[in-house]
């Protein structure tokens, strides 16, 4: 059973993976990663609760804290780059690119 | 002690000249002094100098004893004659030049001097690796400061062109003492204790030739030669003095010092690769000379094709051309710092070096003229001149090795006469152009030591040579072995 | 021997006169010079050496001491120890004998010569070294010290050639001289320096070498002689080496009496008998040096007959009898060889003090085709050189009868009849080129040229060569004519001696004379009266008035292709090659990282994609390596 | 009782919290005082933990072995905290010029400091990645700190974003070690990994694999390296000498300790990994570097580089005592140093725009003072002798050799050859040109002699010995390395 658990988290995590990559807005990226780390969470709670240890509970409550942290840190980023752009899309954020990157 | 003295006085001199911002006049004066002095106690070195085989006036202080690294400096045959180069010449190039007005000048030629003295004294391979690369820093701000033309390029280009060298030497220095730490359990940089390294012959060769790549290039042997004609062309004089003088002969010193030192045998083995190499490189400088027009690339390309020489005589390894070698390093670097001066004077009068635009100095300057056809000849090597007796005893001791390698060593007297009679003619003589003012006391202060050196030792060589003799023996009685094998 | 220290004297007289010379030259203006110091400061040197060279000639002459002077240890080296040492036997006292004597003279003779010129203290600077190195060269006990020598007086006739340096052509010529010199010298380093190798471990001088020269194979005994001879060849100018010799004519005329026809370009002569007894092993070779020899002489001759220029000719001629030595040297005599070159010095250096005065008159006029008809103007002059013409032509009793004629028998006697017959048209082709040399100058057409008076210090010195040279044949008269070839006999040298009866003896004398004075008649007829210039139409007449085109020649088989090879070598090599590539590499380098920013294009989505493509290279790798 | 570094640890999270409670009332000047006061305090304090090697628990009741203080985290907590201290000493002018520098920022770099300090002493994967989160979400903000420019706020989100990213691996793998082993302590781990067989190792295997891209990641090795241009180019230039010269150390100092603590026994299977990533880091670096106009891009770049030769250092390593363990450490406090400097010197000079070669053309006659320092740093950074950068590239080097990995060794030499071009040509620029373009600089005395200390300390290190001095030189620093390594 709790292989089936873990399938299922990693394809939480997978599909975090594919949104942060594929989408070109913030937002989603951002819920992508969200969801990377919720698939990290159900793996270790999964595995608490069919091995009987809180170690893993403990654990998923330090990932929810960091995510809580990250959360912060990017509502903050979500304003500040749209006051720059009026817009939330990455591809519009290039202003750093190497001077002989042509395209 | 003395040796250490020699060694960091005129550095610790130029750092000081530098911080504290010192007026033109006052640098000059100091550099000089320091020089002068210098100067004074290599010739009591020399005095004191046994004609022995051994290292003299050594020092022996652990430095980084977790590596085995000490700061081990001595002198013996192999150094004698760089080492008294290096303390008389550069008093001399300075009186020659002491009009140049700027200070930083002077300080690199300090503290190039440090450089060059420490890394001919050192006798622990880290030790000669950090003055080795040290030296070439002043080297690259005297180029680039006070160069001419694309001055910023071509220090560049010079400085990458042998630290290219420099870091091939590392890693065999690394591989070297790594081995040596495997096979003897404990780091050692000694030159003479890693002699005990057993490499196998494919090891032997690689190492071989990552030393020989950071030597080669300092020489410079073909075809790693082409920093040279503009380096040469676009770099103050000082610094041509110091590259065509001092730091070309130390790359042949650390062959002698190093390779020989440590790779005994396969030195011997690659011998005949490296002497035709030589040979052939001897010739194709001489070539490369003949149409140019240009003073400095002509006397580049020459000092090239000797030093060329001067390599096949070092491979050819046997106790006479090792003499003739002690004796051409000597011979070769008060010539080409002779003629070099004499070439900044003809600048500085003339505004150019092209040897079609000159001609006609002779009827107004005479004094001039003597010297500049003395100095061009005795890289000839006439009689009587240190050249030709240090030319005549790598030719001699190439016949004793093979009489082809003899005959091809012979040309040399050939191959440097076409463009040396030719620069001698376009410069001195033709019809009278401008007045040239003859050369000045402080001029001839410097310049009629110099002869006099080239003179003395071109007929009195044995004075010299028997300093050396014991050492060079030495060396050869190891070829004597290796063949005998 | 207290005697020997004298040998150091010869050499340190002339070097002091130099030195001398050259600190006052530098440092005193022209203005305040005293004339008569500097006079005597030029020529003192060179008489004190000649005095005493013939004061130790006489000593060896008569009490048969040889003399040697070790000076200091030049090298002492593992297997071979040079010593700066002098040594004077009978052969190399001969050689001073007349080196220093005519070298006098000729010193005085340039006192005159160079009078109005306004470096001739920097001429007697050159001149006095010249004397030195020449006198080492003669002195030299061992190979080595007479290479220094040797060296020496190249250097010395190379900045003599180029003495007015203000004509490019001249210092062209001594360029040429010198690098020729030079090739010369190649074989002459070369042949010693396997001699050294071989058997200089038994000692190094000459007599230590004489005794080993057996222990070295035949092949390398060759082998030294041949290069040995190389040497000999550039500096006595035999083909192919012998170029050089027509265009050493730029020097001032003492320089071409003094170094280019009496003393230097005989050195290589000197050198082969020095080697005596080393080419006497090697008949093969002696052959072959001949050979060269003869063709050297025919070759000169032939030019001689066509060209114009009062020194050329007499440079020419100089070659060619330089080829008669060779060829008594190749077949075995040496000593008439260098009889020949004793009677040689006097006569040639009559005959071009001569053409100097006379150019001098004519003010620097070197054309025999403008002179003409100064018999009446110059009637001493011209005695003096019809005695050395006779002389040089070997008519009875002028010396140089007595040195060819003795070559002459000796060829014919050897059987190598070839190289008989072309030294008899040789000779007779001397004949008539000395005195078509003579007819141009002193008769032919009568035009009126302005001459200016000869100083008495000038002919004085020609005055007393002249003499010497109708005497000094007598010094090794024949068994024929009654002597007993003392000379031969002092020189003691290892000579092939054939014998032959005296009726072929004579009959050999007459031809040869025979030859000659049908050679003087010839050019009597041609040129005694004739204005009419000579015609060029004919392939050799034009072959010979080019010097056979050898000049041409040369330049485009070694001097163009030398500076092709060079432009190649410079642009396409080294520029166009070595260093673009290197070049290329460091600048490629730095495009390559140009293209490779494209990476850093500022695109996050690109950097996190690259990632988790890093991210899962590093999986599959796992996978592989656990599965 | 608690011992020193729980004392310094407590004080600085005093003072930081404090900071934050007062900071509006606070003027800048005075939190930068009381911030730089801790700062050498607690370095002075620490101080008296020199000498003998020890090693002991913190706190085991409370924190059950997760931190763990031994020679070798002070030594990397002295790093910290003296060259946080140089940073804010040099910057001082920076920082008061630009107004986008609050009271915040200072406690950002206090809080940063501390998470790496946390960092370097942290036994267990868990504390290991929260310590690793407070120093580098510090530092997210800290390079976002220049609001008003899009060219900061744009390093900030890319950071940011790219760091959780890489951050959910680390999870990602944390969870499946200890899903297999049911322990995330390193030491437990460590007996785990060394009682089982490979076969029972797949998961701890897969998540340390995991854990190494994400801390390849904040090293910016290869293929993660993309991001560091861009960030140390948009981040003000303290915050980049921040992130370059000591973030980049704490990250190594944990790698350490994982590597050598943990995984030394699988270190056949990740070496592969490892040398393709230095090979790969390297050239990639060189390949930026050498290309780039801004000083600053080219010493981000550099800085790839330079990780490429630690990862040599790192691939050599084959047992705790080995010289390629404490080359590395040897080499860390090299790089922190040159690159402390040249940052340094960069953000003393008060320009508006980037600092180009081009616009340091000439820089020499303006400011000898501060071009032969900013040449001395890069000598060091190139390795060229008589610097410590050239003893730390040259024990490197025969660490590797030593460990077989010559073509390695080679490659590395080759890179540095290839990194003389780029940071000669900063000297070229400075020296052979006349007063082209005069740039401004600040003139903070305290700041000059700061820079000063940092420059003959890289020289001192580089040759000086303890022989000649009788002051601590080169030898002693390596011996140092050794032992502490040995403390692990």
């Amino acid at each position: 059973m709790f292989k089936n658990y873990l399938i299922l988290s990693i394809l939480l995590f997978s599909l975090g993976l594919i949104g942060a990559v594929s989408r070109r807005n913030i937002i989603i990226i951002y819920m992508s990663i969200e969801l990377m780390l919720n698939a990290v969470s159900i793996m270790l709670v999964s595995y608490s609760s069919f091995y009987n240890t809180n170690t893993g509970v403990v654990l998923s409550i330090m990932v929810t804290a960091i995510a809580a942290a990250e959360a912060a840190l990017f509502m903050a980023l979500f304003v500040t780059l749209y006051r720059k752009k009026k817009s939330l899309d990455t591809s519009l954020f290039n202003s750093l690119k190497d001077t002989n990157a042509t395209k | 002690m003395i040796l250490s003295v020699m060694i960091f006085t005129p550095f610790l001199a130029g750092v000081f000249l530098y911080l504290f911002r010192a007026k033109i006049n006052f640098v000059k004066a100091s550099v000089l002094l320091v020089q002068v002095f210098i100067a004074s106690l290599a010739i009591d070195v020399y005095m004191g100098f046994e004609p022995s085989a051994i290292l003299q006036f050594e020092s022996n202080i652990p430095w980084i004893p977790f590596y085995g690294i000490n700061y081990h400096i001595g002198l013996d045959g192999v150094s004698l004659s760089l080492f008294m180069m290096v303390a008389l010449i550069m008093p001399l190039v300075s009186i020659a030049l002491y009009d140049r007005a700027f200070v930083g000048l002077w300080i690199n030629s300090l503290i190039v001097q440090s450089g060059i003295m420490g890394a001919l004294l050192a006798q622990d391979l880290m030790l000669f690796y950090l003055f080795w690369e040290t030296m070439l820093l002043p080297i690259f701000f005297m180029i680039g400061i006070y160069g001419y033309g694309k001055k910023e390029f071509f220090s560049m280009k010079f400085t990458i062109y042998t630290i290219f060298g420099s870091l091939a030497m590392l890693i065999s220095i690394l591989y070297l003492i790594i081995s040596f730490k495997v096979q003897h359990g404990f780091y050692t940089f000694d030159i003479v204790s890693l002699k005990d390294t057993i490499l196998t012959h494919q090891e032997q060769i690689f190492i071989f030739l990552g030393f020989a790549l950071a030597f080669g290039i300092k020489i410079p042997i073909f075809p790693f030669h082409t920093w040279l004609a503009d380096t040469y062309k676009s770099s103050p004089t000082i610094a041509i003095v110091i590259l065509s003088a001092l730091m070309s002969k130390l790359g042949i010193y650390a062959i002698y010092r190093i390779l020989f030192g440590i790779f005994a045998s396969i030195s011997l083995e690659l011998a005949h690769l490296v002497i035709s190499l030589g040979l052939a490189s001897m010739l194709y400088f001489a070539l490369l000379a003949i149409n140019s027009i240009d003073l400095k690339k002509i006397f580049a390309y020459s000092s090239a094709s000797h030093l060329s020489l001067i390599l096949v005589g070092l491979f050819i390894h046997n106790s006479t051309s090792l003499l003739g070698v002690s004796l051409f390093i000597a011979s070769h670097a008060l010539s080409t710092a002779a003629i070099f001066i004499m070439i900044a004077i003809l600048y500085n009068r003339r505004e150019s070096i092209n040897l079609d635009s000159l001609g006609g100095i002779v009827q107004s300057a005479p004094l001039f003229s003597l010297f500049f056809a003395f100095f061009a000849l005795s890289i000839v090597g006439i009689p009587f001149t240190s050249g030709f007796v240090s030319e005549i005893l790598i030719i001699l001791g190439s016949f004793e090795y093979s009489s082809i390698v003899g005959f091809v060593a012979t040309t040399s007297i050939l191959a440097s006469i076409v463009f040396i009679l030719n620069v001698i003619k376009k410069t001195l003589f033709g019809k009278k152009q401008e007045d040239f003012k003859d050369l000045q006391s402080k001029e001839l202060l410097s310049l009629i030591p110099l002869a006099l050196l080239i003179l003395a030792l071109g007929i009195f060589p044995n004075t010299f040579l028997s300093k050396v003799k014991p050492t060079v023996d030495n060396y050869s009685n190891s070829s004597k072995a290796h063949y005998a094998k | 021997m207290l005697q020997s220290n004298l040998l150091f004297y010869i050499l340190f007289w002339p070097l002091l006169s130099a030195i001398i010379l050259s600190v006052l030259n530098l440092f005193i203006k022209k203005e305040l010079r005293s004339q008569i110091l500097f006079d005597f400061l030029s020529v003192a040197g060179v008489s004190f050496s000649a005095v005493i060279s013939l004061y130790l000639a006489y000593q060896n002459y008569v009490f048969s001491f040889d003399f040697g002077y070790n000076i200091y240890t030049f090298l002492d080296l593992e297997s071979l120890k040079i010593d700066f040492a002098l040594k004077a036997d009978a052969l190399s006292l001969m050689m001073l004998s007349f080196v220093n004597p005519v070298g006098t003279a000729i010193f005085f003779y340039a006192l005159a010569y160079m009078r109005d010129d306004r470096s001739s203290a920097r001429f007697f600077i050159y001149f006095n070294l010249f004397i030195f190195f020449m006198n080492l060269l003669v002195l030299g006990a061992n190979p080595f010290i007479m290479f220094l020598g040797w060296e020496g007086v190249g250097i010395m006739s190379y900045l003599l050639i180029g003495f007015y340096y203000d004509d490019f052509s001249n210092i062209k010529a001594a360029n040429k001289a010198f690098i020729l010199n030079r090739i010369g010298d190649f074989g002459f380093l070369s042949g010693i320096f396997l001699l050294a190798v071989f058997i200089g471990v038994d000692g190094y001088s000459f007599e230590a070498l004489s005794e080993s020269y057996y222990k070295i194979e035949p092949f390398y005994l060759n082998l030294i002689a041949i290069l040995l001879f190389v040497g000999a060849m550039g500096k006595s100018a035999q083909i192919p080496l012998y170029v050089w010799l027509p265009d050493a004519m730029a020097g001032p005329t003492p320089v071409s009496a003094l170094i280019h026809a009496a003393t230097m370009v005989t050195a290589g002569v000197y050198m082969v008998a020095r080697f005596s007894d080393l080419f006497s092993m090697v008949e093969e070779v002696g052959v072959f040096i001949a050979y060269i020899g003869a063709f050297s002489a025919l070759l000169a001759a032939l030019i001689a007959t066509k060209t114009y220029d009062i020194k050329k000719i007499l440079a020419y001629s100089t070659m060619s009898q330089l080829g008669y030595m060779f060829m008594a040297e190749g077949l075995g005599n040496y000593s008439y060889a260098l009889f020949h070159v004793f009677t040689h010095s006097f006569f040639k250096a009559t005959l071009f003090m001569g053409a100097g005065a006379i150019i001098l008159a004519l003010h620097h006029e070197q054309d025999i085709r403008k002179m003409g008809n100064l018999k009446d103007k110059m009637p001493a002059l011209f005695y003096m050189m019809l005695v050395a013409a006779l002389s040089i032509s070997a008519i009875f009793p002028f010396s140089g009868f007595f040195s060819k004629d003795a070559i002459m028998l000796h060829l014919f006697s050897s059987g190598h009849y070839l190289i008989y017959f072309i030294a008899l048209f040789t000779s007779f082709l001397t004949a008539f080129y000395m005195f078509r040399f003579i007819f141009y100058i002193f008769f032919s057409h009568k035009r009126d040229i302005e001459v200016k008076a000869t100083s008495k210090l000038m002919l004085i010195p020609i005055g007393v060569l002249s003499f010497f040279t109708i005497i000094v044949g007598f010094l090794n008269t024949p068994e024929l004519l009654g002597g007993d070839e003392r000379f031969s006999l002092w020189l003691s040298l290892f000579d092939q001696r054939y014998f032959v009866s005296h009726l072929v003896e004579i009959s050999l004398i007459v031809i040869n004379t025979v030859f000659i004075l049908l050679a003087i008649f010839l050019a009597y007829l041609r040129f005694y009266k004739l204005i009419r210039l000579e015609d060029e139409a004919s392939t050799l007449s034009k072959l010979l008035s080019n010097a056979f085109y050898v000049d041409k020649i040369y330049n485009n088989l070694f001097t163009k292709p030398l500076h092709k090879l060079s432009c190649f070598a410079d642009e396409k090599c080294d520029i166009g090659f070595i260093d673009k590539l290197i070049n290329s590499l460091a600048f490629g380098y730095i495009k390559i990282s140009k293209k490779f920013s494209v990476t850093q294009n500022g695109s996050l989505n690109l950097y996190m994609l690259v990632s988790l493509g890093g991210v899962s290279l590093m999986m599959i790798y796992i996978l592989v390596v656990l599965l | 009782m608690l011992n020193n570094i729980e004392i310094v640890l407590l004080f600085i999270l005093a003072i930081s919290i404090s900071l934050v409670v007062f900071s509006t009332k606070l003027s800048l000047q005075k939190a930068y005082n009381i911030s730089l006061i801790t700062l050498s305090a607690s370095f002075v304090f620490l101080l008296q933990d020199l000498g003998e090697i020890f090693s002991t628990l913190i706190q085991k009741d409370i924190f059950n072995s997760m931190l763990i203080y031994d020679s070798f985290s002070l030594l990397f907590i002295l790093i910290f905290l003296l060259s946080s201290a140089f940073l804010l000493l040099i910057s001082k002018e920076y920082i008061f010029d630009h107004k986008y520098f609050k009271v915040e920022s200072l406690i950002f770099i206090l809080f940063s400091v501390w998470g790496m300090i946390l960092l370097s002493m942290s036994n267990d994967l868990i504390v290991a990645f929260i310590a690793l989160e407070i120093a580098s979400m510090s530092i997210y903000v800290l390079v976002g700190i220049n609001k008003h420019k899009l060219k900061s706020s744009e390093a900030f989100f890319k950071y940011l974003v790219l760091g959780s990213f890489m951050g959910a691996f680390y999870l990602l793998g944390l969870t499946l070690v200890f899903i297999q082993s049911g322990t995330t302590s390193f030491i437990d781990l460590a007996k785990y990994i060394s009682t089982h067989e490979i076969e029972q190792l797949y998961l701890v295997i897969v998540g340390g694999l995991l854990i190494m891209a994400t801390l390849m990641f904040k090293i910016s090795a290869f293929p993660f390296y993309a991001w560091s241009l861009d960030i140390y180019d948009g981040a003000p230039l303290p915050i980049t000498s921040l992130m370059a010269g000591i973030f980049k150390i704490s990250i190594f100092s944990v790698i350490l300790r994982l590597f050598l603590s943990d995984y030394i026994s699988l270190k056949d299977l990740y070496d592969p990994l490892i040398i393709l990533a230095s090979i790969f880091t390297m050239l990639a670096g060189s390949f930026l570097a050498i290309s780039q106009d801004s000083i600053k891009r080219m010493l981000a770049a550099s800085s790839i580089v330079h990780s490429g030769y630690l990862l040599i250092a790192l691939s050599s390593i084959a047992t705790i005592g080995d010289s390629a363990s404490y080359s590395l450490v040897f080499y860390l406090i090299a790089y922190f140093l040159s690159s402390l400097g040249s940052l340094g010197v960069l953000s003393m000079i008060n320009s508006k725009d980037d600092v180009t070669y081009e616009s340091l053309k000439g820089f020499a006659s303006t400011n000898p003072f501060l071009a032969l320092m900013m040449s001395i740093f890069m000598l060091s950074l190139a390795g060229f002798p008589s610097s410590i950068g050239f003893l730390g590239k040259f024990y490197i080097f025969s660490s590797a050799i030593e460990s077989s990995l010559t073509p390695l060794a080679i490659l590395g030499a080759l890179t540095a050859f290839i990194s003389i071009y780029y940071y000669f040509k900063v000297i070229a620029s400075m020296y052979f040109h006349k007063n082209i373009s005069v740039l401004l600089t600040y003139s903070n005395i305290k700041s000059y002699i700061i820079i000063f200390i940092i420059s003959f300390l890289v020289l001192y290190l580089g040759i000086g010995s303890s022989y000649f001095t009788y002051l601590p030189g080169t030898n002693d620093l390596t011996e140092f390395s050794k032992s502490i390594i040995n403390s692990l």
